[in-house]
């Protein structure tokens, strides 16, 4: 597989503000690419630059292997989705997606609302593209839709709307920032499949946006996690769940917020900190762990275990949902897998491999 | 309320004058109702004066103005909050500063600088000198800036030049500060009397309340019913004019933060 | 080929009919001339200002009637034409007598000549000098029996007014005339209305005011009171008399007086001469002919009687007065009209003008005083302060 | 050829605000700057050369009385309309607004009724008040006479003019504040009101001390500069109405430039005029940039 | 344990509408009850009747068992805290707290800004009332922002202004609409520990209002769930999660959304619906279910598999982070506890309760 889109030591400042810092991502085709921040570590003004939109400080953008730096979003023939979605919200469904490719096959003239009908060519031109703003609102379910304005749809559909715009265009590469953020928790899991399945469909490469690590763990292949405007680390989601290069990933990656563990805290591992998930961390009697509970959240499944070590540090556990929890105050022992402790160095942060298991006792 | 009662005085008294006879307006007794509808008043004002032509002429100008202020303002509030370049503070600030400047305190130069070029009495000379109004950029560029950036990005992405999204997006969505705005633009230079007893002479170029005063000065004060009936047609398209777009401009107002 | 004259005029109240059929007489004795009629001004200080305006535009028309005492503003700036070689030799074969041409004259050059002549008469209405004990044929004749009667009419009822005159440099000037007095010495190099005459002229608005109750009325409210019929008696130029007469309608008679005569020596007796002169603004040669040509014909017998027979104003022309074909069937109709006019025959006088930039200002100020006075300001102060102002105004120190 | 794309990006720039910016220097930037050169001269309208007469047009308009009158007559009109024009709307939008809850359709029939006088061609009003102001004929001194009060001259005494003049601009503006007083009540979330009486300010005194007040400071502010802008430009009642008279007792600013400037054609004269009133509007909105500059905490 | 807040057969109807139907809700003494429900379904409403905001158009509210349908919410005593916190954007931090008190000691005359130290008493009267504010502001960590405006605090600052406000009264009753809603999801979970530390604190009873599952889940003893203006069911978090007495209910809590499997979708319970949760169902090459892989996400700690049944109908379930996924499309087996399994009627969506394990094979 050849890389279709990639940024070589790309740097952006914004007056005196350095956004982005020497970042190199290589999107390969057909790949799902993520790219994984906090807020404001300059995932968009990536995304951007991709796109043209944006133009790096300096390094080189690279479509295709060709430097597309002069060109502007429109002649790179990328497609962009956007958080807001960014629907015309005076246009219907129907232009909304025609949008595109109307401007690409109809001159000024042929656009005017009653003249342009007059215009030789803008009839069929027409037609051909309300053949395919038609095939693609199908392929997405929103033939019903077509002549409503945005305003009148739900996040679902508008976010359905947005992607039948991208899609129309047949483009290279679709860019997608944080498409999913505004609609709420259940709606944004059933659109995370429908989105991994459009990029099955069209076999594109997907480059997509987000601050969410579980949206980047359930559908990307590569997962890019940007630091401060730095890449710390990409590679594979399982990659990145079980090697995290820093403490800073780690902390970042996983449903339940990792917990770090201090010498002292009772793990062993010299001056190395400890990072140990908490759904690695069960409350057993014969556990090596021993710790003060403070409060517990029963969740359904599971109960969240609020903890406090000798030290004073605060962690959490998980238990089964059906564990009998005890007094609040009261002393409990956890037990872990020690190939599951990862171990950061307590100044860099950076991952130590090889010492792992010897320095759990 | 009785407040409203108040507010409403003098335009119940204008109809009932307009409606009077001649003989009962200058009664020494009070009379709302006049005894029979006299139409004569509104026939005599239409047929017999200039009104037609002043309503004419104020509807000439007034759109003049307004399209030429939408043409500038617009995509110049677009440029101020959705581009970036080196000037975009400095013209800013110049539409600061214009904002405090008063119409009235141009009116000398542009009388003689109109006379220089030989325009005055034209309708260019009514039109020209508010085309730029700094009002009509910051009310619009409040109004942009509130619009995410992303839209507009989307139409570069999509393809659109940034004519093209000034005029087929960004102009479309900003319709309720537009609404808002023309109410403001056509309501002050239709009722403006300033500038057209400065810029015209000619009494066939009178706005609507230069005209009235030409009416009110040729019929000597004394016919007072078609004046009245005058004075209703001429109040009448922006009173209508603003009942029909009366949510949008409050609508308007409201988002376009005027307020603060 | 077709010459085009453009004519301006003002107070389209009392002229905008008249113009039309001027202008129609004049191109039918003259097709080759095409007379255009520019909308009027509202008032003669209006429309000269828009001259002044419309010749910084360059856009001044060829021919305006302006006020008697206003042409001067613009002779002063250059517009208004020297007409000398067109009058000839012998103006007295045409019917302008010296007087007449001395309206229009100044220094020793014709600029204008009179159109139309009017000066300030008592308008009276009977109904209410009846209910009020006075009679119309006993009506009184001295400024005391006025104030008198006007007391009684006041006292009527509460929107009854007994008498007003407009706070005004015309109007105070007529009153002024009427002691004998002159607002400006001979050769117009110092103010005189600060002398007995004057104050008591000025005197009189207070007279007014407190004796017989007079309101402050603006120009437009009392000449809507007065066709009403809530005026008993108004001082007023005598070219209102046909509006009038047609606004007070079968209300009321409408009734013309003399101004009262307050002087013992009736020669000093002048009452200034309101009314219209025509000046010529065309600089071409070509239209100046044509241009001529309009003010001739305006100027003679015929055209006089057009505007004598239309409007209140009395005739500018000497063959007009001396001959009775003219005018003595419309006498006959207008006995109103021939006190107007006997009043201007034998008193007529010039309207003076303060002379110099501020020439206008000035009369403003002279309003201003006088509404001092109507309100209390002791009169021989406030004329002598006044005085003194516009010597400073007008550089006359 | 195709130009570079910074090239092409300036070239739009220059397209989308040049107009703008170029008409904006052209009418007014230039023109001010003229004012403020004429106001130094003597200069008059068609006159073919002027000379510098410094100061001389300030020193004019300060010392004659007739200035003085101008600018106090402004100042009198503009510290009668605040108070009344901002209180009366103020007093309307919240009858409003809470009659809007129990009938919708009056309150909206009553705010069309106290908008009429903005949307209404003020020039016509003004010749519908002089007849209802009409000494003897007029309603309103009928009605007093009725009443066996002294009826006035509204329009032509001299101590009445000024306030008569307010008034009407009262009239003409209540309207617009009550507009901007409702956007402002609107604003207000109900929830401080509910919080307010969870608080104990139930009574609808201490509701409106404790809520309504403060939260409307900002619009309250607003209000009153917009007010007071508009009441320094009076120039249409003037001009239709009274002339400045009588006596010069309801010139105002605009009105005197008006006049000197296009009536006695004194360009210098009444450039300086012009300057002076300048001066005042750009005094009021320089207070209100401060006086918000110290309230942004509000939002 | 007495109940401190009662609604007894409460309705409320605004014109034609019928927003609460019936409900009746008993908070006991130093309970905290959580008011779940979806958007609309009446939660403010009920919350607004108990504070005394709103009125009943039938039916009784009692607090301390006396009807106190007389009384406005200031003479009730109770505290609420809103949505939006309700702050006054002009006063300090200080006076924002301080104004119940105000309100209460002072006199309309004493409040006055300069006046006011005029009045006898009042400076007495404001110096107890600055202890009081004190107090509660240390207890909640506001000492520093005390002179600050509401404008520039943050919105777990804020947060705590409304909470110091509500805690300088010392009321009867807590009342809590939602409080957390504006609040990024990281800081929410601190906040949500922070009021149950206050609740145990205070000792008193606690109202709180949320659409979050997860948030009553964590932090109440009574859960009331709310579906359309009516009480669904009401009861401890584990009750609602083990023993949802409707569909509806089950559909609304525990973390991920329940399965609902219909007759023929693989699971034999006659014509119920059976209601089986993710978390439940695990991949077994043993297991007695059979479906169609169609999708995997990878969330780290586990991986979410989206499943077809025979029939059509589209479930989840979980395998273990180290699950090795099969290729999408093939058919894999599942297996689940028999007690885990919820039986719901077809028609009426109630629980069947007793049938549960003999219907299943
Ligand atoms: N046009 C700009 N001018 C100045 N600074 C900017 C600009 N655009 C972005 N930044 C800054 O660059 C940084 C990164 O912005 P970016 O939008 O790329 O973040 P992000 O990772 O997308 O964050 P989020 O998740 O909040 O969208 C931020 O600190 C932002 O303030
Ligand atoms: N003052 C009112 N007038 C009319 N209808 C109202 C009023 N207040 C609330 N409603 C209606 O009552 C219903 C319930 O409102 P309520 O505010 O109690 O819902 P909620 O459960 O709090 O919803 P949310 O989670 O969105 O806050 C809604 O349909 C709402 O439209
Ligand atoms: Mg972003
Ligand atoms: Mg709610």
């Amino acid at each position: 597989m050849s890389s279709i889109m990639e940024l070589r030591d790309v740097t952006r400042c914004f007056d005196s503000n350095t956004v982005l810092d020497h970042v190199s991502i290589k999107v390969e085709q057909g790949s799902f690419t993520a790219l994984l921040g906090a807020s404001g570590c300059g995932k968009s003004t990536s995304l951007r630059i991709m796109a043209g939109l944006d133009r790096p400080t300096s390094g080189e953008v690279l479509l295709n292997g060709r430097d597309v730096r002069g060109q502007n979003a429109y002649e790179r023939n990328v497609a962009m989705v956007f958080q807001s979605y960014a629907l015309y919200p005076h246009l219907t469904v129907a232009q909304n997606i025609a949008l595109p490719l109307t401007m690409r096959h109809l001159s000024n003239l042929g656009r005017m609302p009653l003249l342009g009908s007059f215009v030789p060519g803008a009839t069929e031109a027409r037609r051909t593209i309300m053949n395919k703003v038609v095939d693609a609102a199908k392929s997405l379910g929103l033939e019903e839709l077509l002549d409503r304005k945005p305003g009148s749809l739900s996040g679902g559909q508008k976010q359905r709307v947005a992607l039948g715009r991208a899609l129309v265009r047949d483009p290279a590469l679709f860019l997608l920032d944080e498409p999913l953020s505004n609609l709420d928790a259940r709606l944004r899991i059933r659109m995370r499949s429908e989105i991994s399945s459009l990029h099955r469909l069209t076999g594109k490469a997907f480059v997509y946006v987000t601050h969410d690590q579980t949206e980047a763990m359930a559908m990307a292949d590569q997962i890019v996690v940007m630091i401060g405007g730095q890449v710390a680390q990409a590679g594979s989601p399982r990659d990145l769940y079980e090697r995290p290069v820093h403490r800073d990933v780690a902390a970042f990656i996983g449903h339940n917020a990792i917990n770090f563990l201090e010498p002292g805290d009772g793990i062993n591992a010299g001056d190395s900190i400890v990072g140990l998930r908490p759904e690695d961390l069960t409350p057993n009697t014969a556990g090596s762990l021993s710790a003060k509970l403070e409060a517990s959240e029963y969740l359904g499944s599971e109960i969240m275990l609020s903890l406090r070590s000798r030290r004073g540090t605060e962690f959490r556990a998980i238990a089964p949902g059906d564990y009998i929890v005890p007094t609040i105050g009261s002393d409990i022992r956890l037990a872990y897998e020690p190939q599951r402790v990862h171990l950061f160095d307590a100044v860099t942060g950076k991952r130590k491999s090889g010492v792992k298991h010897e320095a759990v006792t | 309320m009785a407040g409203a009662a108040v507010i409403l005085l003098p335009f119940v008294w204008m109809l009932s004058l307009a409606f009077k006879p001649r003989d009962e307006i200058f009664s020494t007794s009070i009379q709302l109702l006049p005894s029979r509808l006299e139409w004569s008043n509104f026939i005599f004002a239409l047929t017999e004066t200039n009104i037609p032509l002043f309503l004419w002429n104020g509807t000439v100008v007034v759109l003049g103005i307004l399209v030429f202020q939408v043409m500038f303002a617009v995509p110049c509030a677009y440029a101020l909050t959705q581009r970036r370049f080196l000037a975009r503070k400095l013209i800013f600030g110049l539409v600061m500063i214009a904002l405090m400047v008063p119409f009235h305190v141009t009116a000398i130069p542009i009388f003689l600088g109109f006379a220089q070029v030989g325009i005055l009495n034209t309708y260019w000379a009514l039109i020209l000198p508010f085309i730029p109004t700094a009002f009509g950029i910051f009310l619009f560029r409040q109004f942009f800036a509130q619009l995410p950036s992303d839209l507009f990005d989307a139409a570069r992405v999509d393809g659109l030049s940034e004519t093209a999204i000034v005029w087929r997006i960004a102009f479309p969505l900003a319709l309720p500060a537009a609404t808002a705005f023309a109410i403001f633009s056509v309501t002050t230079h239709w009722n403006d009397l300033f500038w057209p007893m400065i810029a015209t002479t000619d009494p066939n170029l009178a706005t609507p309340p230069r005209g009235i005063l030409y009416f009110r000065d040729e019929e000597s004060g004394d016919n007072v019913g078609p004046l009245m009936a005058a004075a209703f047609i001429v109040t009448a398209p922006l009173v209508i004019l603003f009942l029909m777009a009366q949510r949008k401009f409050i609508q308007g107002l409201a988002s376009g933060g005027i307020k603060g | 080929a077709e010459t085009e004259i453009r004519v301006h005029y003002a107070i389209p109240t009392i002229w905008s009919d008249t113009q039309q059929i001027l202008s129609k007489a004049f191109m039918d004795k003259n097709p080759d001339i095409n007379v255009i009629i520019d909308g009027p001004a509202e008032s003669y200080g209006d429309g000269s200002q828009r001259l002044l305006r419309e010749s910084i535009a360059g856009t001044a028309p060829d021919v305006a009637y302006v006020g008697l005492n206003l042409w001067r503003v613009l002779e002063d700036r250059g517009l208004a034409q020297p007409i000398d070689s067109f009058i000839g030799d012998d103006p007295l074969l045409l019917g302008y007598t010296p007087a007449l041409l001395s309206l229009g004259r100044y220094k020793d050059t014709q600029y204008a000549l009179a159109t139309s002549a009017s000066t300030m008469v008592m308008y009276v209405n009977p109904e209410l000098v009846k209910k009020a004990g006075g009679s119309m044929d006993n009506f009184p004749t001295t400024f005391d029996g006025v104030i008198d009667l006007a007391a009684k009419i006041n006292a009527l009822g509460s929107n009854i007014d007994g008498i007003w005159v407009s706070p005004h440099d015309w109007r105070f000037q007529s009153l002024l005339g009427s002691y004998g007095g002159r607002p400006m010495n001979k050769d117009e190099t110092d103010i005189t209305f600060d002398n007995v005459q004057g104050i008591t002229a000025a005197g009189l608005y207070q007279r007014f005011s407190k004796e017989a109750g007079m309101k402050t009325y603006s120009e437009n409210d009392a000449r809507q009171a007065f066709p009403a019929g809530a005026l008993g008696i108004m001082f007023e130029s005598s070219s209102l008399q046909a509006r009038f007469t047609e606004g007070a309608g079968d209300k009321f008679n409408l009734t013309v007086k003399p101004t009262p005569i307050a002087s013992d020596d009736k020669s000093k007796v002048y009452f200034p001469t309101g009314g219209s002169a025509i000046v010529m603004l065309a600089k071409d040669k070509v239209k100046q002919q044509a241009v001529w040509k309009y003010m001739a014909f305006v100027t003679s017998p015929e055209g006089q009687k057009i505007i004598v027979e239309n409007t209140g104003y009395a005739p500018a022309n000497s063959i007009l007065i001396e001959d009775k074909v003219y005018l003595g069937d419309f006498y006959k109709k207008n006995p109103n009209a021939l006190v107007a006019h006997t009043q201007i025959a034998n008193y007529a006088g010039p309207w003076f003008a303060y002379p110099g930039a501020e020439g206008v200002a000035a009369t403003e100020l002279v309003s201003a005083s006088l509404v001092e006075v109507t309100e209390g300001a002791d009169p021989s102060k406030e004329m002598k302060g006044l005085a003194e102002t516009m010597r400073d105004l007008l550089g006359m120190k | 050829m195709k130009l570079s794309l910074e090239k092409r990006q300036t070239l739009t720039n220059l397209w989308l605000v040049g107009p703008a910016t170029l008409a904006m220097v052209l009418f007014i930037f230039l023109p001010v700057a003229i004012v403020a050169v004429l106001s130094f001269t003597d200069y008059q309208f068609g006159a073919k050369t002027f000379n510098w007469s410094w100061l001389d047009n300030y020193i004019k308009l300060f010392s004659s009385s007739i200035g003085r009158r101008a600018i106090t007559n402004t100042l009198i009109y503009v510290a009668v309309v605040i108070p009344f024009s901002v209180g009366f709307g103020l007093l309307v939008a919240m009858g409003l607004f809470r009659m809007g809850s129990w009938a919708p359709r009056f309150s909206n029939v009553l705010k069309t009724v106290y908008f009429l006088p903005i949307a209404s061609t003020l020039v016509a009003m003004s010749v519908a008040w002089q007849m209802l102001l009409h000494p003897s004929l007029g309603l309103i001194n009928q009605v007093l006479v009725a009443f066996g009060a002294e009826p006035h001259n509204w329009l032509s005494d001299r101590g009445l003019v000024l306030y008569t003049l307010s008034m009407i601009g009262v009239w003409s503006s209540v309207g617009y504040n009550m507009i901007l007083f409702l956007a402002g009540l609107a604003a207000i979330p109900s929830e401080l009101y509910d919080a307010a009486e969870v608080d104990g300010a139930g009574s609808s005194w201490s509701r409106f001390w404790t809520v309504t007040w403060p939260m409307l400071g900002p619009t309250t502010l607003f209000v009153m500069v917009i007010t007071a802008t508009n009441a320094f430009r009076v120039f249409e009642t003037v001009a239709t109405m009274t002339r400045g008279g009588p006596a010069f007792a309801s010139d105002t600013l605009v009105y005197a430039l008006y006049r000197e400037g296009f009536v006695y054609f004194k360009a210098g004269y009444a450039s300086a005029i012009t300057m002076v009133f300048f001066a005042f509007l750009l005094m009021l909105t320089l207070l209100q940039f401060w006086v918000i500059e110290k309230r942004v905490h509000y939002k």
